[in-house]
């Protein structure tokens, strides 16, 4: 292949990288021959599992790459600069003005001890050589349009004193003040709230759009790539295994591996569950050479060529490649094989069948009026304690083999709810009854294990302090609890750090399910973890609840999965519950403004819906926490509000037989 | 800031008055008084007893601490016992050397030891390991230099060999250049270990911070490599330095005995051993509270400058 | 002409200079420039000379009459020197409200009378030939203006007014004492006018100021390898050769101790010539008994303990203590364990005698010292009146914790030959009874001559006239620099 | 079916992919502690046999050998008494190396101990726990050593009281700093949704997590113990001659520096290998206790 001279239009162009890692065990070829174009305007995704490159080959672009990553071959063009081979000096040149980077963590991602100003003002000086008033005034300029209300005053401030919403855009309003050609975005949605991401997601659209800036995402969620992208890459194990328009991709995805990933979301329409596609084993080491098709061994379409030859990448529509030697990627008989799963429960309460509906009937779980403060006090003893009202008076109930779905935005207090159930936090007023026990799954799986225990050690620890049973009972109990999450005994003797990130919330499941509980409790146990992956946890999850009639209460931010899971949601907002009802029915017809505009957010993975769809963003943040409203917590917001939200709370109330909610207007 | 101070205050307080009782019996417990301390080779134990009882040490132990507290309430430090001077004017000449030499050796130490830090982290970081591990090598065995060796060898060199600095002398503040020149080698002897120990603080703070988000952030910005390190990182980085400042300024206090006998600086340190070794309660006592005020003005002062550095520290 | 400045080592703290309650050797040394005694000591042969009192007699070695030299004049504008002073200074002493420790050697005094300005009679309860000893020019016998003490009050060890060849003219404890000459001293002025005496703590430093020529003189260097150094560099070692002796204190209150022969097997164990020799040929000599040997009753006919080990193990066998024993060796922790005690160490175990060190600090080392609670320990006592020694060590009056008889010796027969030497008349008879009690002593053994010390202070070469009398004290009305 | 997974946990075909118990496997792993065995077994092993060396003892003067050049019979030369310094030397290490790990070792204990109760209960406890670790640190040690030598005399136990004194609050408030940056894990959550007690979690998560960083403060703590040990002697508070500690041979012989530099120079090298080993040891240990470091 020869390198094509760059016309006006393009604005980037990678040529065959090949970017390493020379670490003490290995060399990792995070990137191994990645080739494309990105016109002027366009707007590429590059999705794909975690560890396959999709970080490595963004950092390449600008040689951000940390040690010891070392770009080895290939050529990248960004607007006529050979990125690859230019001195650091003339590099620094292009970082920031020619390129803009936005990362995914707005918390880390800006200077914690600089004022904003600091961090913005100088590189617009010195890129754009303009005066510090100049500059501040650009930055100012920049600073409102991200939708920063006062630029003015909010230039002044640390990051630390700004939501993380408003740190993206300040992320953004830097990435993008020197008028940059070519934006390279990490993930820069992932640690937001569903309703700031869509704020941020449709920003950046915007934005781009204006200034024909060119832009190459990074991102898990294919809903946000079928809301946002032109272009969608695919890579897997360092190479980009399908490139091509989104909604061709997403119509007719032709590698196996994309298939996979596209079937292994909920789907958002489909009111009945399938059992979730699995992608079935791990992506491959990259430190050891691959033969054939990286993909071969997990693929259902596997055939003998895969395992001796990599597949080039070749034409199969419009602007769209793929690199697999089956022309259509799998077969329809392999989609086929999906199971469908259990009805939801709350149908079946409407079921004739008196005992079975009686013993649904009996809660496990119920609290009542729930409350939980905390006092933040000041070292000075005489200023006020400021009180956090976490929880504000909730009261839910959860029956047997049932499963509630919490749902709400970051600080709404789900942890809180969660961490009341388990007994981890004593409540300030309210009670809670537990028939039987509640366990925990948490979110970071990998945080909530003591990295010195093994595996072995940290299923067996439940039974080691409640003084159950014998050495020899524990190991067979482990033993058993091992099989029924899915895992190998061979993984007993491990340490966590041994682990993926599925295998580890598989341990932390069975953990869980060590003392027989009557509730599991899981915040937010999929969003640390990878799109296939989740699949196969949900799944899991789906199983476990019905072998075992446990029930669950799962807190997700991820509102398909929760749809998917639940059988009953709860959305709350501010500490409190303002709308409690059967999943698919809330889902359907949402009844609370709020629940609408989170269920607006959502992306879906369908790019003609998407683009189909008009977004009516809910505006503003969220109103502090120390504050407590007078009137419905939701009033800063609603795009209903009346003069009666700002001075009367509206209770939780039944709306019909199965649902409730706390709005003066819910129609 | 105000109330926040107030409340270390009483903190003081209270710390300074455990300080005080401790000191006061561990002193009276330590065999031998200020009149045995005086007796040298020719003293007679009758004549003793005499002296014994002009000092004033015949007087039963707990009216002695109860004085002594009268004394510290109204602010009365008294004369030491063995030479009759007032110990309020032995503490305004040796407290200003101490605190000139303490200075100049945090500063000197900061100005080689913080770059050398920074230095060594960005190398470590980039993987280019020769010069990390020179650094911190050499930094660990100049931790490990006694300074009683150092002082001798410095004196050999650069007073002897050299002639660069004085040997011995007044330490007058009267001649700015002349005191610095006296004051240079026991702070470059004290700086020894102060640099091993700030460039190892330097240079763990550093390394952690440059592998922080906004780190690449900046770099994603244009900023030079260098500009990246000292504008930014060092800045994350100072916590903890500042942290190691403050003891370091502590224990410059009180841990500079070595090398104010060596270098006859008479300083805060040599004034305490003194009070030790003449069991010169009153001077030892006072000295203490001396010590305990200014320890936790440092902590005080530390905190406000974290204050100052990261505007996320609640006082 | 210039004013000449010289510029003097001090190596400790200066403490005040009140001769009631002077210590420590070096602060004596510059009140020995500041006050007069009646009678001082001759810098080169250490023979008791005149001073304030021009001439003095007694018929009896009880009666004393000193005359005094007129026109002596007081430092500081005091005016003149009378004998009212002499009274008001040994009153001062003696006063117990003064808590002298020195007013034990007046203690003999019965009376002083002042006839004239110029004529001092001093009566004694009992006959002493040594007594213009006890009025020379130390502690005790230094005189002060009766003015002057009272203008100071309570500071009176920090303005220090005599009729010596220099007065005080500032002290900062802390880095210097500055003596200025007295223009009106009865001799004439001193040919310096201005000391410094810069403190200068650590051995090595001080050497090194003295290398690099921040200082003209060292008063006392005491490490051997610091000498050697400056004498090759051309530097002039001031010396005073055995000025006093080190005694190894045996308690004879311990069971083993209390055995003669352990104590002379002690003896025969070292080979303290030897060690000396080795260690520091310029600071110590081996010794053979408790007094000098320039003191006039000194004797060489004493016993002698020659290095014999067979012998010592022999004795040791016959005092039933052939397995060995076990004896503590108090020291104080600020000199720390030195050379030579290292070599006793090692030689001693080789007759199967562990000499364990009790290291303490000062305090507790003068303390448990005084109070006479050790095993052995050593003691060195600065003296030039062989009485102030002999009495000091052997006479049960002043058995510790009362006095430095730590040993707690008791013989009556020593005793009284002392005490007849003390008061004879006859010269030759006198000196036949010192040399017996020095011969029973060496004998018996309660105090062991462990070594004689040197005093050296290196200088310049230019310094001269530095004469180190046997107290190691130097005149500086002697010293001039080129 | 249960019964034979037992077994097969505990035979030795069982997939223990790493090593657990330090032991052979440990030395495989790690190149630092390999170097620092390098140094360090040598050293202890001349030190253990030094009896054996065709050396003069420690103790044993010799007046006919002062300050003799280092040659064949005398590898380090000899000091101011003709003893052998290369002796002395190794008797010295056996000394320091007491003191070093002696205090190192009590001081992590009452680290982990107090800073763990501290930390971890918080409040009332960890009020007056740090109150009295701020007064001893505001107390100048030298008169905690000086006290303590006054009343018990020098010796080998006395130093190390007094720098274990000096050290133990630095080492409490590292341990409780430790604690509270722990207390909050997930995993401790995790143990407390089990319903495991106070004592247990301290035992099982706080105490093993904060092993690391503290190992690494014991091995400075123990490198400096052996050189405070040396400033003691010199204020003449530490271990006094004649027996010989790395300290007082430096010490000694640093006055003879310009005539036989040997003296202290040599056992001063001595001192900068056991410390670079302790470094590299304590560095090793560190990274092998670390399953992350595992893959
Ligand atoms: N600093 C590094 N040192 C060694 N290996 C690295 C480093 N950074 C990344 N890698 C490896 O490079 C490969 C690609 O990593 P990269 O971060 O690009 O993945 P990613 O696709 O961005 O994953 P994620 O979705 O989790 O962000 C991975 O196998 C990873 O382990
Ligand atoms: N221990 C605590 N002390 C003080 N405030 C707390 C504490 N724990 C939680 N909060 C506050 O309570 C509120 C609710 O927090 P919570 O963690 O329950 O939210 P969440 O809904 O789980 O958010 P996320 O989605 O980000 O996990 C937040 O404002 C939080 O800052
Ligand atoms: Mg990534
Ligand atoms: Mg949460």
């Amino acid at each position: 292949m020869t390198f094509m001279p760059v016309d006006t239009e393009t604005v980037l162009r990678v040529q065959d990288l090949h970017t390493h890692f020379f670490t003490d065990t290995g060399i990792v070829k995070a990137v191994n021959g990645v080739s494309f174009d990105l016109l002027r305007g366009e707007r590429v995704a590059i999705v794909g599992e975690s560890g396959s490159g999709k970080s490595a080959m963004a950092m390449s672009l600008i040689r951000l790459l940390a040690f010891p990553g070392k770009i080895v071959s290939g050529r990248i063009d960004v607007a006529g600069n050979e990125v690859a081979s230019l001195p650091e000096s003339e590099l620094n040149k292009i970082r920031g003005s020619l390129v803009g980077t936005v990362f995914q963590d707005p918390m880390s991602s800006l200077d914690p001890v600089m004022r904003v100003s600091d961090q913005m003002i100088p590189p617009v000086m010195r890129h754009l050589e303009v005066s510090h008033k100049e500059g501040e005034a650009i930055a100012e300029r920049w600073l409102g349009r991200v939708g920063i209300p006062d630029a003015k005053l909010t230039i002044r401030a640390y990051p630390f004193e700004m939501s993380g919403g408003m740190r993206q855009r300040v992320m953004i309003a830097m990435a993008l003040s020197c008028n940059p050609r070519l934006i390279i975005a990490d993930e820069p949605t992932t640690a937001l709230d569903v309703t700031i991401q869509a704020q941020i997601v449709e920003l950046l659209k915007d934005l781009t759009a204006e200034t024909g800036a060119s832009m190459l995402f990074v991102t898990h969620d294919l809903g946000l790539v079928a809301r946002f992208a032109h272009k969608v890459g695919v890579m897997y194990a360092g190479k980009l295994v399908e490139l091509g328009p989104a909604a061709d991709v997403f119509a007719q995805p032709r590698h196996p591996y994309t298939q996979g990933l596209l079937r292994s979301i909920p789907d958002a329409a489909d009111g009945t569950r399938k059992r979730l596609f699995q992608i079935p084993g791990f992506p491959p080491d990259m430190r050891l050479p691959i033969v054939g098709c990286a993909f071969a061994d997990r693929c259902a379409a596997v055939r003998d060529i895969c395992r001796t030859e990599a597949p080039e990448s070749t034409y199969r529509g419009v602007n769209h490649f793929a690199s697999c030697w089956a022309p259509t990627g799998l077969d329809q008989s392999v989609v086929e094989r999906q199971v469908k799963m259990p009805e939801r429960i709350v149908e079946a309460e409407l079921s004739p069948d008196p005992v079975r509906a009686d013993a649904l009937r009996s809660d496990v779980l119920e609290m009542n009026n729930i409350h939980k403060h905390f006092v933040r006090r000041s070292i000075l003893p005489w200023t006020e304690a400021k009180t956090v009202h976490a929880v504000n008076g909730v009261s839910l109930r959860v029956k047997r083999g049932e499963t509630l779905g919490i749902v709400g935005e970051s600080g709404c207090g789900k942890s809180t709810v969660a961490r009341l159930l388990l007994g981890l936090e004593e409540p300030t007023a309210g009670e809670i009854f537990i028939n039987g026990s509640a366990q925990m799954v948490f979110q970071d799986p990998y945080s909530s294990f003591n990295p010195k225990m093994k595996i072995f050690d940290i299923i067996e620890e439940p039974l080691v302090v409640n003084g159950q049973s014998s050495r020899t009972e524990r190991a067979d109990k482990v033993c058993s609890l091992v099989s029924q999450v899915g895992l190998d005994q061979s993984f007993l003797g491990r340490y966590p750090n041994q682990l993926s990130g599925g295998q580890r919330q598989r341990v932390a499941i069975a953990r869980a399910l060590a003392l027989d509980p009557s509730v599991v409790v899981a915040d937010e146990p999929t969003s640390a973890l990878d799109v296939s992956v989740r699949a196969q946890i949900v799944n899991l999850l789906c199983d476990l609840k019905d072998e075992l009639g446990i029930s669950f209460v799962f807190i997700s931010h991820d509102l398909l999965t929760v749809r998917y899971i639940s059988d009953r949601i709860a959305v709350m907002y501010l500490g409190e519950v303002v709308e409690y009802g059967p999943a698919a029915q809330i889902f359907d017809d949402p009844l609370h403004p709020y629940t609408r505009a989170l269920l607006l957010a959502i992306p879906t993975p369908d790019p003609v819906r998407e683009a189909a769809r008009k977004i009516e963003l809910v505006t503003g943040e969220l109103p502090s926490p120390f504050v407590l409203q007078k009137g419905c917590a939701f009033a800063s917001r609603c795009p209903k509000v009346a003069d009666r939200c700002r001075t009367e709370k509206p209770v939780l109330r039944n709306f019909s037989r199965q649902r409730e909610t706390a709005c003066h207007y819910a129609a | 800031m105000l109330a926040y101070s107030l409340k270390r205050l009483l903190q003081l307080v209270v710390s300074t008055f455990g300080v005080v009782t401790l000191v006061f019996f561990t002193l009276r417990l330590i065999p031998g008084d200020a009149a045995a301390a005086l007796a040298g080779d020719t003293i007679t134990g009758e004549a003793l007893e005499r002296l014994r009882e002009q000092m004033g040490l015949n007087k039963p132990i707990l009216a002695q601490y109860l004085t002594y507290l009268w004394d510290l309430v109204t602010l009365r430090f008294g004369e030491t016992i063995t030479t009759g001077l007032p110990i309020s004017g032995l503490l305004s000449q040796a407290f200003p050397i101490t605190l000139s030499i303490a200075l100049a050796t945090i500063t000197l130490s900061l100005i080689i030891a913080v770059p050398l830090g920074a230095m060594a982290a960005f190398m470590a970081h980039k993987g280019r390991k020769t010069l990390d591990n020179l650094i911190t090598t050499a930094a660990m065995l100049a931790d490990l230099m006694p300074s009683f060796w150092t002082g001798l060898v410095f004196l050999l060199f650069f007073s002897l060999m050299l002639g660069l600095f004085p040997a011995s002398g007044m330490v007058s503040f009267d001649d700015p250049v002349t005191f610095l020149k006296r004051i240079a080698l026991p702070v470059m002897v004290l700086s020894v270990t102060q640099i091993a120990t700030m460039a190892r603080i330097t240079r763990t703070a550093v390394l952690e911070v440059l592998s922080e988000d906004y780190i690449r952030t900046a770099r994603s910005l244009g900023w030079s490599e260098v500009r990246v390190l000292f504008r930014h990182a060092l800045k994350n980085a100072a916590l903890p330095i500042v942290t190691i400042v403050g003891l370091s300024f502590g224990s410059l206090l009180n841990g500079t005995v070595i090398v104010e006998f060596i270098f006859t600086i008479p300083g805060l340190g040599s004034l305490l051993v003194n009070g030790i070794n003449s069991r010169d309660y009153q001077l030892v006592q006072t000295l203490i509270v001396f010590y305990a005020l200014f320890f936790v003005s440092v902590n005080l002062v530390t905190d406000l400058i974290y204050k100052q550095i990261d505007p996320r520290v609640q006082l | 002409a210039q004013d000449k400045t010289l510029r003097v080592r001090f190596y400790d703290d200066p403490a005040g200079f009140d001769p009631a309650s002077i210590f420590r050797i070096e602060n004596e040394n510059i009140a020995f420039n500041i006050f007069s005694g009646l009678t001082t000591y001759d810098s080169t042969t250490g023979k008791v000379v005149p001073d304030l009192a021009e001439s003095w007699s007694t018929p009896d070695n009880i009666t004393w009459t000193f005359k005094l030299r007129h026109g002596v004049k007081w430092q500081k504008g005091y005016g003149e020197f009378t004998s009212a002073d002499v009274l008001y200074s040994f009153s001062r002493t003696r006063d117990p409200a003064t808590a002298s420790p020195y007013a034990t050697d007046l203690a003999g005094i019965v009376k002083i009378e002042t006839p004239d300005d110029y004529t001092v009679v001093i009566q004694l309860n009992a006959p002493d030939g040594n007594f213009v000893h006890t009025v020379a020019n130390y502690h005790q016998g230094q005189i002060l203006s009766k003015k002057a003490v009272e203008a100071a009050g309570k500071q009176v060890r920090w303005q220090p007014v005599g009729t010596g060849p220099y007065y005080l003219d500032s002290v900062d404890v802390n880095s210097r004492i500055v003596l200025k000459r007295h223009k009106e001293y009865y001799k004439g002025p001193a040919p310096i006018d201005t000391i410094v005496f810069q403190i200068i703590k650590d051995e090595a430093t001080s050497t090194i100021a003295l290398r690099k020529g921040e200082i003209d003189l060292a008063m006392r260097a005491n490490k051997e390898e610091n000498l050697q150094t400056l004498a090759r560099e051309g530097f002039k070692l001031n010396k005073v050769d055995n000025y006093a002796v080190a005694l190894r204190v045996h308690n004879l209150s311990n069971k083993a101790l209390s055995d003669i022969r352990v104590r002379q097997a002690l003896a025969h164990a070292i080979d303290y010539e030897a060690i000396s020799k080795a260690t520091s040929p310029s600071l110590q000599a081996a010794a053979h008994s408790m007094l000098m040997p320039w003191m006039d009753v000194y004797t060489p006919k004493v016993p002698r303990y020659e290095f014999d080990q067979a012998k010592a193990k022999k004795l040791l066998a016959e005092a039933g203590y052939a397995k060995g024993l076990t004896i503590k060796n108090l020291s104080t922790s600020a000199q720390g364990v030195t050379e030579f005690q290292q070599f006793e160490i090692d030689y001693l175990s080789q007759i199967g005698v562990k000499m364990e060190m009790e290291l303490v600090d000062t305090p507790t080392f003068n303390q448990r010292r005084n109070n006479g609670d050790f095993d052995i320990t050593t003691r060195l006592l600065p003296a030039v009146n062989p009485d102030m020694i002999l009495f000091s060590f052997l006479d049960p009056d002043n058995i510790a914790p009362k006095g430095l008889n730590g040993a707690r010796y008791n013989n009556s027969k020593l005793m009284a030959l002392l005490k007849g030497a003390k008061a004879e008349v006859d010269p030759s008879k006198r000196l036949r009874m010192y040399e017996e009690v020095q011969q029973i002593a060496m004998t018996d053994l309660p105090y062991f001559p462990l070594y004689t010390n040197n005093v050296v202070w290196p200088g310049k070469p230019g310094v001269t006239g530095v004469k180190i009398n046997y107290l190691a004290q130097v005149n500086f009305y002697e010293v001039d620099m080129k | 079916m249960s019964k034979t997974l037992l077994a097969t946990i505990k035979t030795p075909g069982f997939h223990f992919p790493t090593i657990s118990l330090p032991g052979k496997s440990l030395l495989n792993i790690n190149k630092k502690m390999r170097i620092a065995l390098l140094i360090l077994v040598p050293i202890l092993l001349l030190t253990a046999f030094s009896s054996w060396l065709p050396l003069p003892g420690p103790l044993q003067t010799n007046l006919r050998a002062i300050m003799q050049w280092p040659s064949l019979a005398h590898p380090f030369g000899t000091d101011r008494m003709g003893r052998d310094v290369l002796s002395r030397t190794l008797s010295g290490v056996q000394v320091s190396l007491l003191v070093g790990f002696s205090v190192a070792l009590i001081s992590t204990c009452f680290g982990i101990v107090l800073g763990t109760v501290a930390g971890f209960f918080g409040k009332f406890i960890d009020r007056a726990i740090m109150s009295v670790v701020d007064i001893f640190l505001a107390f100048p040690s030298l008169l905690l050593a000086i006290g303590l030598v006054s009343v018990v005399g020098t010796g080998l136990w006395p130093v190390i009281v007094a720098i274990t004194l000096a050290d133990v609050p630095r080492f409490i408030r590292l341990q409780r700093s430790l604690v509270l940056s722990l207390r909050s894990r997930a995993y401790i959550d995790a143990a407390r949704t089990v319903k495991a007690s106070q004592w247990w979690i301290m035992r099982r998560h706080i105490v093993p997590n904060t092993i690391a960083p503290l190992l690494v403060t014991a091995s400075i703590a123990a490198a400096h113990a052996i050189l405070v040990e040396a400033s003691l002697s010199f204020l003449g508070l530490g271990i006094m001659p004649p027996a010989p500690s790395l300290g007082n041979i430096i010490r000694d012989g640093q006055t003879y520096l310009e005539q036989a530099w040997w003296i202290s120079t040599m056992p001063g090298l001595v001192i900068l290998l056991i410390a670079l080993s302790l470094h590299f040891l304590s560095d090793g240990i560190r990274e092998a206790l670390d399953p992350r470091a595992r893959k």
